[in-house]
């Protein structure tokens, strides 16, 4: 079963939630990245996910199974938009589940921080000011 | 010589003007192959801000090209 | 506003999940706390939350209120079911949004740690072995 | 002596077999207000393991009684 996905439309929450509740796992933690108007003190009108789709699904699972290794969790997902985003629009949503908040809370913070970090996918930002470019962080 | 399928993302496909292309090269590892690529296209990029995959999986700069690989330079990811 | 509330009945998210997310908020970090099957090893039936309400309003606000001043978050709410509880239902909800990730996943650890340990909210809980009790921790 | 209401919950009230109940007291302040109604209810609760309210707002067990105060004794909580 696959755990982290890419979505090349807006995609819905609910299942990948109610999936990862069980009777079993008192604590779930989530983590949602969206759209912003601003980055970097630039306005920003939208912008696109670019991904190299068979790595990015690849290492993506591989951020997640690390995640169900280190961490005493019942189980978390992952799902990325890829394509062209609208401010306001969901760019990234993590789950987890665990019996207890300690390792929800660490698990999900990992899971994002691995996915921004190793995951093969790059954002274009289309500037108010009309420029546009590809963020590459240092 | 060794053919492969080179993959350019983001400011690499930007710079290159091509997603894709085919590439015959005598370049002895993949570190050689970016650094003829980088002077053809003019990528901004140094080697060192990248990282190389080799058929859907990340590989050593100094890997040997093989024959018919899909060879992807994968530029700092900003996901998220 | 309020923004801690409690509730005698099983309560919707979205609304207030919803209220949380604005342009200006890339992040969005939340915890939900969910009643388990067992608890230090014990088969749990159901359990009932018990809060001295007039208190438990206002020291969850004065957590929310030093959320708001500790974290550089955009907004935050918590809501906390009193009531009798089954097995698999929604205890608790907190919800944080903020420019940046770590502010959001930093006060939503803050609100639900402090909440669970300053407002007054009691858990009684049904073991299937026949038993209840009162959970006072140490 | 003042007259005050106190607020029973959790196993304070099972103890108290009430949740409510008018006290006339001569304590000198709310832990020895706490103390007398101990051996009266047998509560199991040291006071080091509460905190004490006073008309919806935390208090501390050195405060007075004040005359028609609501007073609650708050054992440790289990939120969430």
């Amino acid at each position: 079963m696959k755990r982290f996905n890419l979505s090349d439309k807006p995609f819905d929450i609910a299942p990948s939630r109610d999936a990862l509740l069980n009777a079993h796992a008192g604590a779930f933690a989530s983590f949602e990245g969206w759209v912003r108007d601003h980055n970097d003190g630039r306005a920003v009108n939208g912008l696109r996910y670019e991904a190299y789709v068979a790595l990015a699904e690849a290492e993506g699972e591989r951020v997640l199974d690390e995640a169900l290794e280190k961490f005493d969790i019942v189980d978390a997902r992952c799902i990325h938009r890829i394509g062209d985003l609208a401010i306001g629009e969901l760019a990234v949503w993590v789950g987890v589940s665990a019996a207890h908040r300690d390792a929800a809370f660490a698990a999900s913070r990992y899971i994002i921080d691995e996915v921004k970090s190793r995951v093969p996918i790059w954002k274009h930002e289309r500037y108010a000011e009309g420029e546009a470019g590809w963020l590459h962080p240092e | 010589m060794a053919r492969v399928t080179v993959l350019y993302f983001a400011s690499l496909r930007d710079a290159a003007g091509v997603s894709i292309e085919s590439v015959e090269s005598d370049a002895a590892d993949l570190g050689a192959l970016y650094e003829s690529l980088r002077v053809r296209h003019g990528f901004p990029l140094p080697i060192g801000r990248l990282r190389v995959a080799a058929d859907g999986a990340f590989a050593q700069w100094s890997d040997r090209l093989r024959e018919g690989s899909e060879v992807a330079f994968i530029p700092p990811v900003s996901g998220g």
